[in-house]
C-alpha cells in the first residue's frame, strides 16, 4: 500500500466513524434539536472525510473537482435543510423539544 | 484497496440499516424526513466509494444528481406543512376554491 | 465475486424487500412515504450494483427526487383539513391514514400465498435458460448509431419508437392530470408566499447549478451514461424547486405556452421521425451521416418538454387537492 | 410506399390529437371528425393492401428485430382496425353533437377529441406491434387514455371509478411487464415472430405466461377479475363508455388472442385452454345475472359487457386442441372465426346500446329502468337501435351476434367439446332476459306525462348505424372472412364450401 | 453453482411483487394503493436489469437498460395521475379509500 492509499484508509476510517456517530445520534438523542445536531455531523463530517480520502486516489483535477463539489453541495444542502426542519419544528410546536404531539398519527 | 471500498460501503449500508428506526419510532415528522435526510447523504458515500471500487466513473455523476435533488423534498415537505400552520393561524378555516 | 461483494448484495438485497414491507405495513402514512423514498435510494444503489449506471441516473433523478417530491408533497394534501367537519370523515381519515392491523387468519392466508408465490419465483428462476441478450446485435449495429453510448443508441435510435410513445405517454399523463383537476389547474394560483431570506438564497444558487448540470448531463449523453430523460427531470426539478421556495414565475405563462412546452418534444421527435417517410426511409430512421446531430436536436428537444411536463405535474397536482376540506361541489367548468 | 400505408394508422391518429389540442374549442369536433374520416380512410386502403399482397411488415427506425421494432399487418390485425375505424365514426359523430349540448355538468369536455385520438393511436398501435415491451408502452398509452376519457364528466363516481380503473390497469400492466422480462431472460428477444419459434414448455415460460395472461385478463376485465369495470364504465359520458366498452377491452383481447396462436402454442396445454373456457363461462352467466338485476340502465349495460366478454373466451378451448395432437380439422375455422366475429358483433351491439341509453338518459333525465316506459313511442329511432344491438346480443338469426354463436356452438359440437354448447345457450337466454325486460318497459303506455327534453336527431341515427351495423355484419360473412383467414393460423385449414356461413 | 449478485436481485424482485401485489389488494389508502404499484414497477425492472447482467460482467446489455428507463418514466407518469385523482377524490369527498362494499 501506498503513502497515499494510508491517507484514504484513515480518513475513510474517520468518515465512517462520523456516520456510526450520526447514527447512535439519531438514534439515541432525546429531543429533535440534538437528533438535529447529531445529523449534521454525519452529513458535514462524514461525508467530508470520505471524500476527502478519495481525493488521494483520483487522478485527475476534474474528478477531484467533481468530488468537492458533490461535498459542497452536500454540506450546502443539509444545512438549508435542517435550518428548514429546525423552523418548521419551532412554528408547528413553539417549543424546542420538537415533541410535538402525536397528530401526525390519524 | 478493493477490500476497503467494500467494507466501507458494507459499514454505511449497515448504517442506513440501523438508522430506519428512527422512522418507526418518531415521533414527529421531522424526525422521519431527517432519516430520509441521513439515507440520502449515506447514499451519496457508498455511491462515491463504488465510483472508485468498481470501477465506474458515472457514478460520482449519479451522487451529484441525489445531492442536487435531496433539498426539494427537505423544502416539499416543509412548505406543505409550515404552510399550513401558518394558513390556520393567519385565516382561520377560510377555502380558497 | 468477494464474500463481501455478495454479503453486500445481500444486504441491500434485504433492505430493498424490507423497506417494501414496511412502506405498505408501516402504520402511519408518513412512514410510508419516507420508507418509498428510502426504497427509491436502495434501489439507485442496486443499479449501480448490477453495473447499470443509466438506469441508476434515472431512478436517482425520478425515483428518489422528483417523485419523493409529488409524494411528500400529496401527503399533506391527504393528511390537511380532516380537523373540520363531522364524525363521517373523520372516520374516514382514520380508517384510510393508518394501516389496519389484519385478522390472523388473512395473515396467515396472506403469509402462506407469499411463500407458495416465493418457492414457484425462486423455481423459475434456477430454470430460466441462459438467454443469448441483445449485447453483440447492439454492439455490432453501434458504428451506425450515430452515438458512442450504447443505452443511449437504444433509446433514441434502434428502439426509438418505445421513447416516442414514452414521451407521449408523459404528455397523456399530463392531459389526464388536466382532467383530474380541472380547468382551473393553470390558472389557480398560489397564495403569495413570504419567501424565506435563506431559502431564496438557496435557489438562487441552486437553479443556475442545476440548469448546468442538466445541460452536462445531457451532453454526456451522447459517450456516457446520461441523456434527454435524466437531463430533463434535473431542469424540471430547478422549475419545482422554483414553485416550492414561492417564486411564481411559471404561474403566469399563458395557456398556449404551457401546451407547446408539453407538446414540444413528442412534436418535434415525430417530425423528425416523419421526415424519413417520404425520402423512402422507415418511419423514425435518421439519414446514415447525420444521425449523430439529428438525435442530438430530438433528445434537446425531449429534456426540454420533460422538464416543463414534470413542472406541470407539479403545478397541477398542487392544484388538485391544495386546498382544506371538500371544495365547492358544483364547479362551473 | 407500404411504410407510410402501415404507419398512417398511429401517425394520423397522434397528428390529429396534437393539432385539436391548440385549436379553438369550437373547431375540435370538426377537425376530429375529419381526422377520424382520415383515418378509417387510412385503415381501408391498408385492409385493401393486406387483401391484395398478403402480410405487411415494416421495421421502425430501419433496425430489424430482435434489436429494433417490426410493425406488421395480417387478416386479424385488419379486421380489429376496422372495426375501430367503424365503431370510431359514428361514436365521433355522436360524441361530437353530445358535447356541444349545454347539459349541466361538462366537465373538461374540451379534451375529448385529443383524448379519444391518443386512444385511437394507441388501440392501431396494439394492433399493429409485434414486440412485446413496445406493447406494454402502447398499453400505457391506451390505460392512461382511457382513463383521462373516463373521468371527464368532472363527476365523484366517475372520479372514484377512474381511479379503480387506472389501478387494475397499472397493476395488470406490471404483471405483463414482470412476465415479458422474465421471457427476455430466457429467450433474448422480444419479436412476437422470433418468440414463436423459441418458446417451449418450460417452467419459467409457464410462469411468463400466466403472468402475461393474468395481466391482460385484468384490462380485458374476465371473471373474477371485471371488478373493475361495472363502476368505470357506466359512470363515464355515454359515447366514451361505448368506447370503453365496444373497443378499449377488444385491444387487450386482440393481444390474448395473438400471444395464444403466434408466441405460446407450444407453451400452452388442454387444461389452460379449459380453465379460460370455464372463466368464459362463469363470466357469461355471472354477467348476464347482474345486468338483469340492475335498477340503473347504465349498470345494466356496463354489466353485459362482462357476461359478453365471457363469450370471448369460449373460443380458447376450442382452438387449443390443436396444439394437443388432437386434430386439424376445419372446425378450428369454427371456433376461430366465431371467436373474432364475436368481438366484432359485440364491439357494434354495445356502442349501439351505450349510444341509446345515452339518448334515453339524456331525455329523461334519470338512469332508472322504468323511467323508458313508452319509449317506442316518442323515441322510436332509439328505442330501435336499441333493439337491434340486443338482437345481435342475444344471437338471433340474422346479426352478428348469431353468426358467432353459431360459429362457436358447431366447433364446440365438432369439437366434441359439446359442455361448451349449454354455456353459449344459457348465456343468450339470461341475455335475452334483460334485453326484453328494458324493452318491455319501452313498449309500454305511458302513465304519467310524456314531456322529454329534446334530442338532436344527430345523436339517434349515430346510435341507429351502429344497431344497423351489429346486423349487417352478419350479412357480409364473406367478405370478412376473407380478411381473416390472411395469414390466420389456420388458414390452411380453409375449406371452401365451409367459409360462407350466411344465414 | 455460485451465488452471484444477478441472482440475488432476481429473487428480490420476486419478493418486491409479492410484497407490492399483497398491498394493492391489503392496503385501503389511495395512497398506500398507488405506492404499492409503484413496487410491481420495482420489481418488473428490477427483474429486466437482472437478467442482462447475466451473459457478460463488462458489457452489459443495453437494451433492458434502456428498456427500464422507459419503464421508470412512463410508470412515474401513471403514479403522478393516481396521485391527481386521488387528491381531487379527497379535495371532493373527502374520502381517501374506496367505499365498504366496493371491490377493492
Amino acid at each position: 500500500m501506498s503513502p497515499a492509499d494510508w491517507a484514504t484508509f484513515a480518513l475513510g476510517a474517520i468518515g465512517a466513524f462520523f456516520f456510526l456517530g450520526g447514527t447512535l445520534g439519531l438514534l439515541r438523542f432525546p429531543d429533535l434539536f440534538s437528533r438535529l445536531h447529531a445529523l449534521t455531523k454525519a452529513d458535514n463530517l462524514g461525508l467530508g472525510f470520505i471524500v476527502a480520502g478519495l481525493l488521494f486516489q483520483t487522478g485527475s483535477v476534474a474528478v477531484g473537482l467533481k468530488l468537492i463539489l458533490i461535498w459542497g453541495l452536500a454540506l450546502f444542502a443539509s444545512s438549508t435543510a435542517c435550518y428548514a426542519i429546525g423552523r418548521h419544528a419551532l412554528t408547528r410546536s413553539g417549543t424546542a423539544t420538537g415533541e410535538e404531539a402525536e397528530n401526525e398519527r390519524s | 484497496m478493493g477490500i476497503f471500498y467494500i467494507v466501507m460501503t458494507l459499514f454505511l449500508l449497515a448504517n442506513m440499516a440501523a438508522a430506519m428506526a428512527r422512522v418507526f419510532r418518531g415521533p414527529t415528522a421531522a424526525d422521519r424526513l431527517m432519516t430520509a435526510q441521513l439515507f440520502g447523504t449515506t447514499g451519496v458515500g457508498i455511491l462515491v466509494l463504488l465510483a472508485e471500487a468498481v470501477p465506474q466513473p458515472a457514478l460520482r455523476d449519479v451522487a451529484l444528481v441525489f445531492t442536487l435533488l435531496a433539498v426539494l423534498v427537505v423544502l416539499a415537505f416543509t412548505r406543505g406543512h409550515t404552510g399550513q400552520a401558518e394558513e390556520a393561524r393567519s385565516r382561520g378555516n377560510g377555502g380558497d376554491a | 465475486m468477494s464474500g463481501a461483494d455478495i454479503l453486500f448484495d445481500f444486504l441491500l438485497a434485504a433492505l430493498l424487500v424490507l423497506l417494501a414491507w414496511r412502506a405498505l405495513a408501516a402504520p402511519q402514512l408518513y412512514q410510508a412515504a419516507i420508507f418509498f423514498i428510502a426504497f427509491g435510494l436502495a434501489m439507485a444503489l442496486a443499479w449501480t450494483r448490477m453495473n447499470a449506471p443509466d438506469v441508476a441516473l434515472a431512478e436517482a433523478a425520478i425515483g428518489a427526487g422528483l417523485l419523493g417530491v409529488l409524494l411528500i408533497d400529496s401527503l399533506a394534501a391527504f393528511t390537511r383539513g380532516r380537523e373540520r367537519g363531522e364524525a363521517g370523515s373523520k372516520h374516514c381519515a382514520d380508517e384510510g391514514t393508518r394501516a389496519r392491523p389484519m385478522p390472523r387468519v388473512s395473515q396467515a392466508v396472506v403469509a402462506a400465498a407469499g411463500v407458495v408465490f416465493a418457492a414457484v419465483w425462486v423455481t423459475a428462476i434456477l430454470r430460466m435458460p441462459e438467454g443469448g441478450g441483445l449485447t453483440a446485435i447492439a454492439g455490432a449495429a453501434m458504428p451506425e448509431s450515430g452515438v458512442a453510448h450504447p443505452v443511449t443508441a437504444v433509446l433514441l435510435n434502434f428502439r426509438g419508437y418505445d421513447t416516442w410513445l414514452e414521451v407521449g405517454v408523459l404528455l397523456l399523463a399530463m392531459l389526464g392530470i388536466f382532467c383530474a383537476v380541472g380547468k382551473t389547474g393553470f390558472e389557480r394560483e398560489q397564495r403569495p408566499a413570504h419567501i424565506d431570506p435563506l431559502i431564496n438564497w438557496l435557489v438562487r444558487f441552486l437553479v443556475p447549478l442545476m440548469v448546468l448540470v442538466s445541460g452536462y448531463i445531457l451532453w454526456l449523453g451522447k459517450t456516457a451514461p446520461g441523456g434527454a430523460f435524466q437531463s430533463g427531470v434535473i431542469l424540471g426539478a430547478a422549475g419545482i424547486l422554483l414553485r416550492i421556495a414561492g417564486f411564481r414565475t411559471f404561474g403566469r405563462l399563458p395557456v398556449w405556452a404551457w401546451k407547446t412546452g408539453l407538446v414540444f418534444g413528442f412534436a418535434v421527435f415525430l417530425a423528425v421521425g416523419a421526415a424519413a417517410l417520404p425520402a423512402g426511409r422507415s418511419f423514425l430512421e435518421y439519414p446514415a451521416e447525420t444521425a449523430g446531430a439529428w438525435i442530438l436536436i430530438v433528445e434537446t428537444a425531449c429534456a426540454l418538454s420533460i422538464g416543463f411536463t414534470l413542472l406541470a405535474f407539479f403545478v397541477c397536482l398542487n392544484a388538485a387537492g391544495g386546498c382544506d376540506g371538500p371544495r365547492q361541489p358544483n364547479r362551473t367548468n | 410506399m407500404s411504410g407510410l400505408l402501415v404507419t398512417l394508422p398511429l401517425i394520423l391518429p397522434i397528428v390529429g390529437a396534437l393539432v385539436c389540442l391548440f385549436l379553438p374549442a369550437r373547431a375540435r369536433p370538426w377537425f376530429g371528425l375529419a381526422a377520424s374520416l382520415a383515418i378509417t380512410l387510412a385503415v381501408l386502403a391498408l385492409a385493401r393492401a393486406t387483401v391484395l399482397s398478403g402480410e405487411l411488415t415494416h421495421s421502425l427506425g430501419g433496425w430489424a428485430p430482435p434489436l429494433g421494432i417490426a410493425l406488421r399487418v395480417d387478416g386479424l390485425a385488419c379486421v380489429f382496425l376496422l372495426l375501430t375505424a367503424f365503431v370510431g365514426l359514428p361514436v365521433g359523430v355522436y360524441a361530437a353533437k353530445y358535447f356541444a349540448l349545454p347539459a349541466e355538468a361538462k366537465g373538461e369536455a374540451f379534451l375529448f377529441w385529443p383524448l379519444w385520438l391518443f386512444l385511437w393511436a394507441a388501440m392501431n398501435g396494439i394492433y399493429l406491434s409485434v414486440d412485446l415491451f413496445n406493447l406494454y408502452v402502447v398499453i400505457e398509452v391506451l390505460g392512461i387514455s382511457a382513463v383521462a376519457l373516463a373521468i371527464l364528466s368532472g363527476r365523484p363516481a366517475a372520479l372514484l371509478g377512474g381511479l379503480r380503473y387506472l389501478l387494475a390497469a397499472l397493476v395488470g400492466s406490471m404483471a405483463y411487464l414482470l412476465g415479458v422480462a422474465l421471457i427476455y431472460g430466457s429467450f433474448g428477444t422480444l419479436d412476437l415472430t422470433l418468440l414463436g419459434a423459441l418458446a417451449d414448455t418450460g417452467f419459467t415460460t409457464r410462469l411468463a405466461l400466466s403472468l402475461i395472461l393474468t395481466g391482460l385478463l385484468v384490462k380485458t376485465a374476465l371473471f373474477p377479475l371485471h371488478f373493475w369495470l361495472p363502476s368505470a364504465h357506466a359512470s363515464a359520458d355515454p359515447p366514451v363508455s361505448a368506447i370503453l366498452s365496444s373497443l378499449v377491452v377488444k385491444a387487450s383481447f386482440y393481444l390474448i388472442l395473438r400471444l395464444w396462436v403466434d408466441v405460446f402454442d407450444a407453451t400452452l396445454t388442454y387444461a389452460i385452454g379449459q380453465a379460460m373456457g370455464a372463466l368464459g363461462a362463469v363470466a357469461v352467466v355471472w354477467g348476464s345475472y347482474q345486468a338483469l338485476r340492475q335498477k340503473s340502465l347504465k349498470l345494466m349495460v356496463a354489466h353485459s359487457t362482462v357476461g359478453q366478454v365471457g363469450y370471448l373466451f369460449l373460443l380458447f378451448p376450442l382452438i387449443t386442441v390443436a396444439y394437443e395432437g388432437l386434430g386439424d380439422s376445419p372446425w378450428l375455422v369454427h371456433a376461430w372465426t366465431g371467436g373474432i366475429y364475436q368481438a366484432l358483433a359485440h364491439g357494434f351491439a354495445k356502442a349501439a346500446m351505450f349510444l341509446a341509453v345515452g339518448i334515453f338518459v339524456l331525455a329523461t333525465g334519470t338512469d332508472d329502468r322504468e323511467s323508458i316506459v313508452n319509449m317506442v313511442g316518442r323515441l322510436p329511432m332509439t328505442t330501435f337501435a336499441f333493439a337491434l344491438a340486443g338482437v345481435s346480443l342475444i344471437g338471433l338469426p340474422p346479426s352478428g351476434g348469431f353468426v358467432a354463436k353459431w360459429m362457436l356452438l358447431k366447433a364446440a359440437f365438432s369439437s366434441g367439446q359439446w359442455w361448451w354448447a349449454p354455456m353459449v345457450l344459457w348465456g343468450s337466454f339470461l341475455t335475452a332476459g334483460y334485453v326484453f325486460m328494458i324493452l318491455r318497459v319501452a313498449f309500454a303506455p305511458s302513465r304519467g306525462s310524456d314531456r322529454l327534453r329534446p334530442v338532436p336527431r344527430v345523436l339517434e341515427a349515430a346510435a341507429l348505424a351502429l344497431g344497423i351495423g351489429a346486423i349487417l355484419i352478419g350479412f357480409r360473412a364473406e367478405e370478412i372472412l376473407t380478411l381473416i383467414d390472411i395469414e390466420s393460423p389456420f388458414a390452411d385449414l380453409v375449406d371452401p364450401n365451409e367459409g360462407g356461413i350466411s344465414p | 453453482m455460485s451465488v452471484e449478485t444477478h441472482d440475488i436481485y432476481m429473487v428480490a424482485a420476486g419478493l418486491v411483487f409479492a410484497v407490492g401485489l399483497g398491498g394493492v389488494f391489503l392496503c385501503r389508502h389511495f395512497f398506500r394503493k398507488i405506492i404499492a404499484t409503484k413496487m410491481l414497477g420495482a420489481a418488473a425492472f428490477l427483474l429486466l436489469v437482472s437478467v442482462s447482467r447475466r451473459d457478460a460482467l463488462d458489457a452489459p446489455d443495453p437494451v433492458p437498460h434502456a428498456m427500464v428507463i422507459t419503464g421508470i418514466v412512463v410508470a412515474v407518469s401513471a403514479s403522478a395521475f393516481a396521485l391527481a385523482l386521488a387528491r381531487r377524490i379527497r379535495a371532493e369527498t373527502g374520502q381517501s379509500t374506496f367505499e365498504e362494499g366496493d371491490a377493492p
